[in-house]
């Protein structure tokens, strides 16, 4: 977007530059911020229908619709406590941690073509990466915090993200393999065009594995009914009993951020990224390529689609979260090793025959965007290539383009 | 973000000149890992040690990064920082209880690890500033811009774990896959680590199954024997 | 010379390499919990990665990395693996190690002494 | 095709040949795990040569099926002359000599030769005038013989098998040892003989198999000897060795088959040996008794006897001919054409000669050593050989060579002596009855003892009329001898081991008078009957637990099986029959031997000697059969306790009883052209049909007339009284003196005294071997050790105190500065290893910090080093 800025509104470059930056960096702080506002308002009325309540209806009108806001404000305004017995540098810097954790995150993953904070060509492995970190945090909280309710939440927790990072990442090698590369934007390219080509309906394996995907997800975030770090019925309130005020808001939003990661990523990976089930677009003959104002204009539909269907995801987490009662131990343990690794390794197996059997998938609809295997071959062109060996592909432009800025 | 940052620092670097962001960004990630690193041997408690350790990993990650490798940087962050975890984790459980939160170890100790760590550390820089081919940075360093991907590294990298080489000498030109005679890659080294991976696992169960009532009865009569002799 | 101006080089990351391998190296000498004397095989296994990653990476050396190729970056991430490898059965004595003695403190680990 | 037939037969009886070797080598391996006590080891025994014996018939069908025997019409039209077609025959003979020996032109010179032996024959006796050059004659008569020959002369133009020609199949299997001057290889050499010798081997050995399972039941559990009593007092007591007896009589059915199959003499000698050790261990089976291993002992050394001359043969054979195969081996070269190198038969009687027999080149060239020398000296190597060629006839003209052919063939026939049990080495025979029943009745009276005259069958072709001469001496001496001894022997089994030898020595009369298909004929009905008595006196002796004839009797009653088929056997082996009608099998048998005899006494007159010894022999022998029979069957039991408890033996001995005794009775038959004579007939070596004229060695010129003659009217009529005549006389005797008792034994006895000792003392043969041979060897035997004993053992010891001197010093040596410096050592590493110990700490932490210094060091001593090459800025 910041060629947008340079070629058509004709700022320099340092602006454009700048201005990016700190519109990105805005924009991924606000979704985290603003999104758990919204989100934690959501959850209240979700809830709140799904037990056949009302849920918060006063404040701020009708709906209630700035109960989040003003619970903020009295987050803010608490004081933040801290056990005798608890190792103070330690609780301090727990809940940093784990929002800091999901807000790296949120660097790699892109919202529209090219609409991406850092566009890594590991962008999946680097995204589910730093997710992991955030569990990091929760277990800092539960030692620093001294308590034993605080303790075993952080264990089970830990426990419970470590042993679920393997069927998640066996999930997500499944459209990384479709997909030839490990590029989120190229992925997302890649499922352009009608639904049909949505990485979730390539073949009944992905199709299984998608919704192995979303159980491994609600796990990982530990959302229920795998919130057993957070179990208020036996542990009080889990890693995060001793923690109030501000640093306790942190974990939630650390929390809600890490639903709406996971869901991002479910997007992205299966669920055609920010292409809507009907390429209206290039329909039109429009291209979210360019770097001219359709180009834009068609990357903010992108970016509205693939929000759209983040937020699903996330409610469809709090759905379940009021719906299911939350498991034991031994049955998060027996959900996460007998069931979801078999399963997945097997439609891991199944997806990789599959794509040996019908290289082309089997109706070839023509997507309008690219084959698999140019993209795949475009790290090529770069300095190190193999230079003319393979087509040069929209997929390198950025690099060129950089590198052609460079030049200038 | 940290690529619009880039872009913000390519900007000053336009500006007012003189500051190389390049080395902005090393060196910061560069005295976090060390910084960090010896904290974790200060410290005592064994669960801030592990914390120091990840955020000294999660540092030399993002030195990765910088050295344009990616891979290896999402490598480190999720197996590094994994294992980390785990070492954490262990730390909590073992050291629960009070006596072990923090071993104290004898200062001369430390005064002897310290003069022999110095040499040691001379050593290496000494190695390190010998080769004057690696003192000085490439010609193009200065205005490459930061944050560029020179050349992505992960499929390369997946190639030549799959045993097809398409990097390197490629680009020197005197083997390319066109004409078969290529590199075999890293086919077997990946195969045997994999093999040596499953066969860790188990041995790892094995070892660390539990058997205490045995156990505690050989510490019992080796603590009165005295162990043997 | 100013760190800030100069570009970057290779033995700046051996710098770093060596310092992560230095602090590793005494970290094992002077924890007596086994668990650091694992941080600080983490940490020596580090350094090393840093010295492969600087040596390998076409940014720090251009064109001349292109002889290598990845190679540097292959050897890190076998040491990474390896690492884990050795992680997770180094863990596994230290718990038998705990089970036997009821304790991790390495000097206590002398039955075997001459 | 013929190819395909001999590859066909030879894996068959390849097949039937190696299964005993398999379960031999099971039994000795597994033999104690089969059941209890190695029960079952008997049926692995008899289930493999079983199978031997149904591949055998197999063979033998396909035999029949491809070269059915033609009926052996004879002399009997000898007589006849036709005038008509013969030149153009003649000449189509004469060429077909040109091309290498073909099948098709051996056959026509074999056909030719048969003719001509036919001629011979009703000429009667003056064949001997003109001898030396058969070739022209047989040339005239077989031209004059085509009259009624037409037929058969057109059958042999196509190349069918009729009688008188040789069909026979030999190839390697295997070269154990390959050098351009000797091959030895396992190899086969199948003729009819062979397949039919094989049906008899394997059909016996499995009756006998059968009848011993149930014999040696004893062995089944512990067995108390009797006849052995320990130094400690009280008798032996052994476990049971069931399964040892199944393996030696394995091994044993395995080498004899090996020595039917046998396709050269080193194969043969092998074999040879291998059942020498067999029947050793079979007659030593009970070798805690002396008897039986002294028996054993004794047969073997004997057997060396034999074989030293064999050997000497066999050298003979090799070092003049260069090869010990019986057939040619046909190689293909490197050229591709075929390679014909002649084996012996070939040799001795090469076709280009009509198969007459004439000193081979090799041994005339070996005899005519110097000449051969001067010619060598003389000439240059190449065309050396050339003039020797050339001058080979000339010199065999000169006879020169001939006495080594006689020397071969003697020295083989030295080696049948030895196995065939002929005087003077006969002497083991009888006392290799001390092994069990069973292989008694195999071993030395069927098979083994049989190999002898078999080879020398076998051997036949190249044996010369002074070797033939002394064989039939030899047989007929034989015979007269055993069948004395056997008048006065009173143990079962020694009447009956007599009998064999001298039955042996009928068969070596045979051949030695020319009779070859009388002689193996006997081979073959002899083995079934004699098998047959064997098993009656082992049931007998089972039964009676005694082998003292004096202590039997009226037994008959007792065991109806046993003394009806014994009964069978004896009117077998005294060749009752009704003359001219039908008989017994040894009747024919013994009938033809008789003829010949009698046809070779009228051609010989000097040698009539040979025809009383046969004649009288079957007197004795049916004399001596009905005293066994009668002895044992008839009469009052005479001792009553043994009579008390005497029972029919079980049906698992009987019943081969009954199938022998079928076989003795039907042995000699022939319907139409299936007969065992007309199978030998084809079998005939080529160029024996007809006669031979020779000596002058050994004995004065003597004719050996062809067998086919003795067929005539005129002889065979007179044989066949003679051998009837003489057998009714034995038996009246035999019946007066043992059944109607006119006759008192005793009082002859008494009255010819020094007659009886001398027979009942074995004519002496122990005592005066025991004087020649034993006594001298042992005095020897005694100087020897003596000399060992005080002069070797003193210095020996002498030597011994010495080394032990010097021993000591090194000792001293070893052990003060040796041992003194390891020790030290030893000594310097422990307290350093102790000193040492300390540096272990055990201390993790510490190690580390040695680690360090020393890479630290290190480094700085490299870059010292090479501070030199290196500039470091």
């Amino acid at each position: 977007m910041a060629e947008y800025l340079i070629q058509t509104v004709g700022l320099p470059e340092w602006l454009a530059w700048s201005l990016m930056a700190g519109l990105s960096a805005v924009l991924i702080l606000n979704l985290m911020a603003g999104g758990a506002l919204v989100f934690i308002w959501a959850e209240r009325k979700v809830s709140a229908r799904i037990q056949d309540r009302l849920g918060p209806t006063r404040t701020g009108g009708s709906f209630g619709w700035l109960q989040s806001l003003a619970d903020g404000i009295k987050l803010l305004a608490k004081e933040d406590l801290m056990p005798a017995g608890a190792d103070g540098m330690l609780f301090r810097v727990a809940p940093y941690v784990s929002f800091c954790a999901s807000f790296a995150a949120f660097i790699g993953l892109p919202f529209a073509f090219d609409m991406v904070g850092l566009r890594l060509n590991v962008g999946v492995f680097y995204v589910v990466a730093v997710l992991g970190l955030e569990v990091f945090g929760v277990i800092l909280a539960g030692y620093a915090s001294a308590s034993k309710w605080s303790l075993f939440g952080a264990m089970r927790e830990a426990a419970q993200v470590v042993s679920y990072e393997v069927p998640l990442g066996m999930c997500i090698v499944v459209p990384v393999m479709l997909a030839g590369t490990m590029d989120l934007v190229t992925i997302g390219e890649k499922q352009a065009g009608w639904f049909t080509n949505w990485y979730v309906f390539h073949d009944p394996f992905t199709f299984v594995i998608f919704w192995v995907y979303v159980t491994c997800a609600v796990a990982s975030v530990n959302r229920a009914p795998f919130d057993l770090a957070e179990a208020e019925s036996e542990l009080v309130a889990g890693f995060h009993t001793e923690y109030s005020g501000l640093r306790w808001s942190f974990f939630f939003m650390a929390e809600y951020s890490s639903m709406f990661l996971v869901s991002g990523l479910a997007a992205v990976l299966f669920l055609g990224g920010w292409n809507g089930p009907i390429p209206v677009a290039s329909l039109l003959g429009l291209s979210d390529g360019t770097g001219d104002t359709t180009g834009v204009l068609v990357r903010l539909v992108g970016l509205g689609n693939l929000l759209g269907k983040a937020t699903l995801g996330v409610l469809i987490m709090m759905w379940i979260r009021w719906t299911l009662p939350r498991l034991r131990i031994d049955q998060v343990m027996t959900t996460c090793l007998k069931y979801c690794t078999p399963i997945a390794a097997v439609m891991f197996a199944g997806a990789m025959t599959w794509l040996w059997v019908f290289p082309g998938g089997v109706l070839d609809i023509d997507t309008g965007s690219r084959r698999p295997g140019e993209i795949r071959e475009g790290w090529l062109d770069g300095p190190g290539g193999r230079g003319a060996a393979a087509v040069s592909t929209p997929s390198s432009v950025p690099n060129n383009a950089a590198v052609a800025e460079v030049a200038e | 973000m940290i690529g619009t940052l880039f872009g913000v620092s390519s900007l000053l670097a336009a500006t007012s000149g003189g500051i190389n962001w390049h080395s902005f960004f090393f060196l910061l990630f560069a005295l976090l890992a060390c910084g960090l690193a010896v904290a974790v041997v200060l410290a005592d408690n064994v669960v801030r040690m592990a914390f120091y350790l990840v955020l000294s990993l999660g540092a030399t990650a993002g030195l990765f990064f910088l050295a344009g490798a990616e891979f290896v940087g999402a490598m480190q962050l999720m197996i590094y920082v994994g294992g980390t975890l785990v070492l954490l984790i262990f730390g909590v459980m073992l050291t629960a209880q009070e006596p072990f939160v923090a071993i104290k170890t004898p200062a001369r100790d430390k005064v002897l690890a310290g003069i022999v760590g110095g040499g040691l550390l001379a050593v290496l820089l000494q190695a390190a500033f010998t080769g004057p081919a690696w003192s000085e940075a490439p010609a193009d360093m200065a205005e490459r811009t930061l944050g560029q991907v020179t050349q992505p590294s992960a499929t390369p990298l997946g190639m030549a774990l799959v045993g097809v080489r398409v990097d390197g000498d490629v680009a020197s030109g005197e083997r390319s896959p066109a004409d078969g005679n290529v590199r075999s890659g890293y086919l077997l080294p990946f195969e045997i680590v994999s093999v040596h991976l499953l066969v860790v696992l188990v041995g790892a169960a094995y070892l660390a199954r539990t058997k205490r009532r045995k156990a505690v009865a050989i510490a019992r009569d080796e603590s009165t024997t005295g162990g043997v002799r | 010379m100013n760190l800030l101006s100069d570009p970057v080089g290779v033995s700046h990351y051996l710098v770093v390499g060596a310092i992560l391998f230095t602090t590793g190296v005494v970290c094992m000498v002077v924890k007596r919990n086994a668990l650091g004397v694992l941080m600080g095989i983490e940490l020596v296994l580090n350094g090393a990665n840093v010295n492969f990653v600087a040596f390998g990476s076409p940014v720090l050396r251009g064109e001349q990395a292109s002889i290598l190729g990845l190679d540097g970056q292959a050897m890190a991430l076998f040491v990474i693996l390896l690492a884990a490898a050795e992680a997770a059965v180094a863990l596994a004595i230290t718990l038998n190690f705990y089970n036997n003695h009821a304790t991790v403190d390495v000097d206590r680990a002398d039955d075997l002494k001459g | 095709m013929e190819t395909d037939l001999g590859a066909t037969l030879s894996t068959l009886l390849g097949l039937a040949w190696l299964i005993p070797l398999a379960s031999f080598a099971a039994i000795l391996f597994f033999g104690p795990k089969m059941g209890p006590h190695g029960r079952n080891s008997a049926w692995v025994a008899t289930g493999a040569i079983g199978t031997s014996l149904a591949l055998s018939l197999f063979a033998f069908g396909t035999w029949m099926v491809n070269h059915p025997p033609a009926v052996a019409h004879h002399g009997d039209h000898g007589d006849v002359h036709g005038e008509d077609h013969g030149e153009e025959h003649g000449k189509e003979h004469d060429d077909s000599h040109a091309n290498n020996h073909s099948a098709e032109a051996t056959n026509r010179v074999a056909a030719r030769l048969v003719r001509f032996a036919e001629e011979q024959a009703a000429e009667g006796g003056h064949g001997d005038r003109e001898h030396g050059d058969h070739e022209h004659d047989g040339h005239e008569h077989s031209d004059e013989g085509h009259g009624d020959e037409g037929q058969h002369a057109d059958s042999v133009e196509h190349g069918d098998t009729g009688h008188g020609e040789k069909i026979a199949y030999s190839g390697d299997w295997y070269a154990l040892y390959r050098s351009p001057s000797l091959v030895l290889s396992i190899g086969w050499y199948i003729d009819s003989m062979t397949v039919l010798l094989f049906v008899v081997v394997t059909f016996i050995a499995t009756c006998i198999h059968v009848y011993a399972t149930g014999y040696m039941h004893d062995e089944l559990h512990d067995v108390t000897d009797h006849e052995v009593t320990l130094a400690a007092g009280g008798h032996l007591h052994r476990p049971g060795r069931f399964p040892r007896f199944f393996q030696a009589l394995s091994l044993f059915c395995f080498s004899m088959l090996g020595i039917v199959i046998a396709g050269n003499l080193a194969m043969v000698f092998i074999f040879w040996e291998l059942v020498g050790i067999c029947s050793w261990f079979l007659i030593g089976f009970y070798f805690e008794r002396k008897s039986a291993s002294t028996a054993a002992n004794k047969a073997f050394i004997v057997n060396r006897v034999g074989d030293f001359g064999m050997l000497i043969g066999l050298m003979a054979l090799w070092g003049a001919l260069g090869t010990l195969h019986f057939g040619d081996t046909v190689s293909v070269d490197a050229e591709g054409h075929q390679v014909v190198e002649p084996g012996l038969f070939s040799l001795v009687r090469p076709a280009e000669n009509g198969h007459a027999l004439q000193v081979p080149d090799g041994m005339v060239v070996a005899a005519a050593a110097n000449r051969v020398g001067n010619i060598a000296s003389t000439v240059s190597p190449e065309d050396a050989r050339a003039v020797i060629a050339e001058q080979v006839s000339g010199w065999r003209a000169m006879g020169m060579g001939n006495w080594l052919l006689v020397v071969a063939g003697l020295g083989i026939f030295c080696g049948c002596m030895g196995k065939s049990a002929q005087v003077p080495l006969h002497v083991w025979l009888p006392d290799a009855m001390e092994g069990p029943t069973p292989v008694s009745a195999l071993v030395h009276s069927a098979t083994m003892v049989a190999a002898g005259v078999y080879l020398t069958g076998r051997f036949y072709p190249v044996l010369t009329p002074d070797v033939l001469v002394v064989i039939a001496y030899i047989g007929a001496i034989t015979l007269f001898i055993a069948a004395t001894i056997a008048l006065v022997c009173t143990d079962i089994k020694r009447v009956l081991a007599y009998s064999t030898v001298s039955q042996l020595g009928y068969m070596m009369l045979a051949l030695g008078v020319g009779g070859w298909v009388a002689g193996l004929f006997h081979l073959v009905t002899h083995a079934f009957f004699k098998s047959l008595l064997f098993m009656c006196s082992g049931s007998v002796i089972h039964a009676c637990h005694t082998n003292d004839m004096r202590r039997m009797g009226g037994l008959l009653k007792k065991m109806p099986y046993t003394g009806w088929t014994m009964l069978v056997g004896c009117l077998a082996i005294i060749g009752a029959g009704v003359p001219f009608v039908i008989g017994f099998s040894g009747y024919y048998s013994k009938d033809s031997i008789l003829a010949q005899a009698l046809l070779f006494r009228q051609i010989n007159p000097s040698h009539a000697i040979l025809w009383y010894a046969a004649a009288g022999g079957a007197a004795l022998t049916a004399f001596y059969m009905f005293r066994l029979w009668f002895m044992t069957f008839i009469g009052e039991p005479r001792d009553q306790e043994v009579a008390a408890h005497v029972h029919e033996s079980p049906s698992v001995m009987t019943t081969p009883l009954v199938v022998l005794s079928v076989m003795a009775v039907a042995a000699g038959w022939s319907l139409g052209s299936l007969g065992v004579v007309n199978l030998l007939e084809q079998a005939r070596p080529l160029g024996t049909a007809a006669g031979m004229t020779g000596g002058g060695l050994l004995t004065a010129a003597v004719t050996v007339p062809a067998e086919a003659a003795s067929h005539a009217e005129a002889i065979h009529v007179t044989a066949t009284w003679t051998a009837f005549a003489t057998a009714g006389l034995g038996v009246l005797l035999a019946a007066a003196f043992y059944v109607w008792r006119v006759v008192n034994p005793a009082v002859i006895a008494t009255t010819l005294r020094p007659v009886y000792v001398f027979l009942e003392n074995k004519w002496y043969f122990d005592e005066i071997y025991n004087w020649i041979f034993v006594k001298p060897a042992h005095g020897i035997a005694m100087l020897a050790s003596a000399n060992d004993r005080g002069i070797i053992d003193s210095i020996l010891h002498l030597a011994a105190w010495l080394s032990r001197q010097l021993a000591a010093i090194d000792a001293w040596i070893d052990r003060f500065l040796v041992d003194g410096l390891i020790n030290t050592l030893a000594n310097v590493t422990w307290t350093m290893g102790l000193r040492l110990r300390h540096v272990q700490t055990g201390r993790l932490r510490q190690y580390v910090m040695f680690i360090v210094v020393g890479t630290v060091a290190i480094f700085l001593l490299a870059s010292m080093m090479l501070s030199a090459t290196v500039a470091i800025p």
